[in-house]
């Protein structure tokens, strides 16, 4: 039993903040924001040259060929800086999804950075994000794994989610469109994997969305001064802010062991995939009702920055299923 | 007790409502916190005042119809069950209105009263102020005596002023004694914006909404001194009326929950194989929202029998705010997957509930009055 | 619309207040817990000498033929004190049963205060309150009401509740036994508004105990120090009382209104008396709670008294239907 | 990471489940807060000594079998899931002896761990006093210098003094400089209290347990200075190490909770047609024990690797006491109108578990510590 993360898997997610920090700055998110750019291409060609974007890919195709509990960090990096790119559509559902079924050519050019790949596990292709900004759009039915070339959609209408850096896109195609990558029990094997994969993903990011909105609650609450004195020292203020630090702290355990369990392909992974995706949505959704409660009124402006990380936070929270969607399916496994 | 309406209440609520099925806009109004959507609310609240439903607890000498405060409940209920939006003058006519018919002159009353009702002006509070917010008698903006001139210059800066960028008067807090401190020296003004010496910047809402507040600033405007509300320095008891009013019934009538739950249960039964949890959400949301509906009745009865609203209307803001939260919170929550969209009247809703817990006085404050004025805790 | 009670109402709640506050003491609570006697007998009979105990009996009987807006204030107060006496059982349930059926001697003598009447809408006679004490029971199954004498039936064994001052009986009696009051739809209707009388008379005494225990915990928190200074005056004990205070405001209202509605006989009745037992369990458990939680330690003794509102409104908030039961009946009369 | 057990701490397991389950009382163990049920308690908590698992962490010379702090938790999980109470030793064991461990003579240890790992000796704590609850520094029972006997004259009171009508020795703090303020001048004395000078009263616990708390009184008792731990006038820090591990991981191992939540799980399977509200609360305290197990295992890995517990310890007694309100509220909610009866195992636990919010320092003061020390906000 050793519940910790390696030397190498924790120095690359310092390398990777720093990154971040550096380059996802938040007028960098505001450009996405404002439509000047669907994701944030010169970070996602830095990430994709660090070895970031495709690091899920095998060696054979450009990549570093490393598994959950490499990448879960990284992801709570990305959700730190709200990094408004298809990290995890990408990087940790697309690109190993393709790679298990043997479809090497559009992983490597995923994996470089040079195009991203959207994916879909509707029954439809109506809101699909970054369908309006993919090279390759994987839509999963059932036991059908189809890869839609660029040639094979048109965008329809592009729809805002409510962080308006994740747009979902309305696609037009042909049912037979693209290419049938794979069918039967094995692609539902697979499809159920990366559908717990986006999970995981997602849950991470949202660990790193909840830490940041809690830092900056407590700088805000740190320096902003009424009644004489800096309002952290109100308890009223102190308890609230304890409450979002509780919830994340006992996220986190539980994203960090759905990785290892995804990563060991365990019996109980979904379970624990589940456990982690509603703890850190709750958690993460806590985190933003708290963080602009400290501010009050100038977190309810669109100017100031906290809606960035709080609205990646309602949207995240619903998207790879909401709270409740993941407690059922820990019920069904537990309670029967 | 008796909790039926009267004969000649049922035929206000008839009136009301046939009136508004005739009248109300054929298309859903856009926002009146926006730009673009603003004069869209004006030419309707234009058309309610016309139609002598503006302003329905006024006298009529002012555009009102001397209506009870329970054919003022009926009223807000019918309008919001008619789908009807928040007004753009509410500010007017529900946080200054009061003030004005407690502390005006006659000649104030009779300048701004009708004007207001009409939206010939739009009025916008200010108070907060950047280092003024839930300390609000830290306010800074002064007002400096001009004897020549028979009035006040005014200098410095309000903030989170509501709809600042779309209203031609402001009324606010100064402080016209630079020698007292805190809650004393203060002088509640009314402030013609449309002058040299003001200039008002929007900011954008949370939810996108270009207009919804501003910060203002002023650099020697004028206010003359029958632009004075109440006596000189008294400006913060005079204000305090007003911030009852805004915390307690007016601000928020039941009327508006009602509607908004009963939109939440429609969404609920058109909602396929809906979760057992959304069901209890959603039935926890009319049950509060009865209760809120119930609890006013019970302060009407006793405001009606000449009591006035003290530090329960803390109690009463804190309840509906946070209902609200919940209220969009089951109905999100209902939409599943699709609660992810933006622009849905649901993530609308949800992000406008989010600010009533902050505004009127956050409720961290509320719930200190509560203990230490209701329930007699003893300050630090 | 006039949301108000009468001054007749409230002189006669004033005065029930001022004798359950000098002869419902603490110490005569804890000699019921202590299994010294049944019921407050003393305490009992007084009621009974003002009219309390049969007020709900008609003139013919003895009684003053009052209706739910006369009493609900009055289990308020019974509720403030904590009184362990079958207010509920007898004056709320029993009494305007027996007596809109007809039933005049039993319920004469109930009325007087000599003998009480327990009640049991179960399918069977295992969970009788107050049975081991009472001189007649009422057994309601589906609809029949059968009455039962104090030759038709033994007690076999008390089960205590978590209030000891509140005692279930399981009672031996013949299928046959006793008299059959009414049967069919006439008994099953009497039934339901007996139950409904129940729940509200319930509900209103919840109220009654969540205002006790705030009071307590104000008192408790204004004179108890730590660090120097009065607990109360932390921020975080204050919204602790805050949120019961505001909790309880509002429980009170649809208490109130479901009185009228069961008065009135009107067709909403039912749902309004759930929404009233679902706020008002709600509002005591939490009461319970935070007073708890307020008084530390202290409250945590069985010497201490608190604890005897606090279990008497656990028992209460889980009798006559808990705040999930009442929140599932508003739930089908509302949304089907 | 590797969440899996090596082969020797799955063969320590199975012999532990073995051992336990040769060993265990035939019928459930009565409450050991009580003087009726302490006896049985004591009986079998000497017979686990006797087995070598009475403290399995501690040195083989204490009676320990120098397990590892996995090897504990694998313990406590194998404990608890065998359905066995608290244990009566554990204020000694698991509060006292981390400190006799780290601050004790040699001599001290080898007088008292063999003694209370056996259960020969029962300690109680002796912190918090009528006028010092949170506010632990307020302590004012003092001990006075008797050179001539050479040692300790204590006077004052304590209270909530776990099972103190049952243990033959209190170790805690008392006054030794009277000079001195707040947390400075205090000594962590180890007492006898079978002695003059020495009154113990029992206080009832909120479920009635009899022997649950004690106030004891002190007039003249004696404690050598050979029982002074730490040294004289620096018991405050002595103490703390003590109150970390009180908050902290070794009060609640996680076993105690994953075997409620799995009693939770079995009610809930023998419940017809439980409601899905029950449902999804049963399914929330499952998800909780195991983020608290995991959060403990993280802990551990870092203990392991060197590191000490610090106001981390604070997040931790916060979250598990209100999981176990909640975890035993969710059995209530799915008995339904059962859930009224008293002495059932889930009202018990649920009384038990709303002492977790009050002692150890109340849930108020641990979120004023994550706030402060975790988070950096300002102290008042």
């Amino acid at each position: 039993m050793r519940f910790a993360f390696t030397e190498d898997q924790v120095a690359f997610a310092d390398a990777v903040r720093g990154l971040l920090r550096d380059q996802c700055t938040p007028d960098r998110v505001r450009a996405v924001w404002d439509g000047d750019e669907p994701y944030v291409r010169d970070v996602w060609e830095k990430l994709a040259g660090m070895g970031v974007v495709g690091l899920t890919a095998p060696a054979s195709a450009g990549g570093l060929g490393m598994g959950p509990l490499d990448w879960v960090l990284l992801f709570e990096e990305a959700g730190r800086v709200a990094l408004p790119a298809p990290l995890v559509e990408t990087t940790a559902v697309a690109i190993p999804l393709l790679a298990s079924l043997g479809e090497s050519a559009c992983v490597e050019r995923a994996a470089s950075g040079d195009g991203i790949v959207a994916i879909t596990m509707a029954d439809n292709v109506d809101r699909v994000a970054y369908g309006a900004s993919a090279d390759a759009v994987i839509v999963c039915t059932d036991d059908t794994v189809r890869l839609l070339g660029a040639g094979d959609f048109r965008v329809r209408e592009v729809v805002p989610s409510v962080d308006h850096a994740w747009l979902l896109a309305a696609l037009d195609t042909d049912a037979a469109a693209g290419q049938v990558v794979a069918e039967g029990p094995e692609a539902a094997d697979a499809i159920a994997d990366a559908y717990d994969r986006g999970a995981l993903a997602a849950a991470a990011e949202l660990c790193g969305l909840g830490e940041h909105l809690l830092a900056a609650a407590v700088e805000y609450a740190t320096h902003r001064k009424q009644f004489g004195v800096a309002i952290g020292t109100y308890q009223a203020i102190k308890h609230h802010l304890a409450d979002v630090r509780i919830a994340l702290s006992y996220a986190r355990p539980l994203v960090h062991a759905a990785a290892w369990h995804v990563a060991e392909h365990t019996p109980e992974r979904s379970t624990y995939v589940s456990m982690a995706k509603a703890y850190a949505s709750d958690a993460a959704v806590l985190a933003s009702k708290k963080a602009l409660q400290v501010h009050g009124a100038i977190g309810y402006t669109w100017e100031y920055d906290l809606q960035l990380w709080m609205k990646k936070a309602w949207a995240l929270a619903v998207a790879w299923g909401d709270a409740d969607f993941h407690r059922r399916r820990v019920a069904d496994a537990v309670l029967g | 007790m008796d909790l039926t309406w009267t004969d000649e209440e049922e035929a206000f609520r008839a009136e009301a409502r046939e009136w508004l099925a005739r009248n109300k806009p054929s298309e859903p109004l856009p926002s009146g916190d926006t730009f673009e959507g603003f004069q869209a609310n004006r030419d309707w609240e234009r058309r309610l005042f016309d139609g002598g439903w503006a302003v329905v607890s006024w006298p009529r000498e002012y555009g009102g119809r001397d209506a009870s405060l329970w054919e003022w409940l009926i009223f807000e209920e019918e309008y919001y069950a008619a789908g009807l939006p928040q007004r753009v003058a509410q500010n007017g006519i529900f946080l200054l209105a009061p003030t004005l018919f407690e502390f005006g002159t006659s000649a104030q009353q009779d300048r701004y009263l009708p004007r207001m009702a009409g939206v010939e002006d739009l009025w916008c509070q200010g108070w907060s102020e950047p280092d003024a917010g839930s300390d609000l008698a830290g306010i800074k903006s002064r007002a400096e005596r001009d004897e020549s001139a028979g009035g006040w210059r005014l200098y410095g800066q309000k903030t989170w002023t509501t709809r600042g960028g779309l209203c031609n008067r402001l009324f606010g807090l100064f402080r016209t004694d630079p020698s007292a401190e805190r809650h004393r020296g203060m002088t509640y003004l009314l402030v013609d914006l449309e002058q040299d010496g003001v200039t008002v910047r929007p900011l954008a809402r949370l939810d996108g909404d270009g207009a919804a507040f501003a910060e203002v600033f002023f650099d020697g405007a004028f206010v003359a001194d029958d632009d004075v509300l109440g006596a000189v320095n008294e400006g913060w008891s005079v204000a305090m009326a007003t911030t009852g009013s805004e915390r307690g019934l007016t601000l928020r009538s039941p009327g508006r929950f009602t509607a908004s739950v009963d939109r939440l249960v429609e969404l609920y039964r058109s909602t396929p194989d809906p979760d057992p949890l959304a069901r209890d959400a959603v039935v926890r949301a009319w049950i509060d929202a009865e209760a809120y509906r119930l609890a006013t009745f019970e302060t009407v009865t006793r405001l009606a029998g000449g009591a006035r609203m003290g530090p329960e209307s803390s109690v009463n803001k804190v309840f509906w705010s946070e209902m609200d939260v919940r209220l969009n919170e089951a109905a999100l929550s209902l939409l599943g997957p699709e609660a992810i969209f933006d622009d849905t009247p649901w993530m609308k809703g949800f992000e406008f509930a989010l600010a009533g817990p902050i505004y009127a006085g956050t409720n961290e404050i509320q719930r200190n009055v509560i203990a230490e004025r209701l329930l007699g805790l003893p300050r630090r």
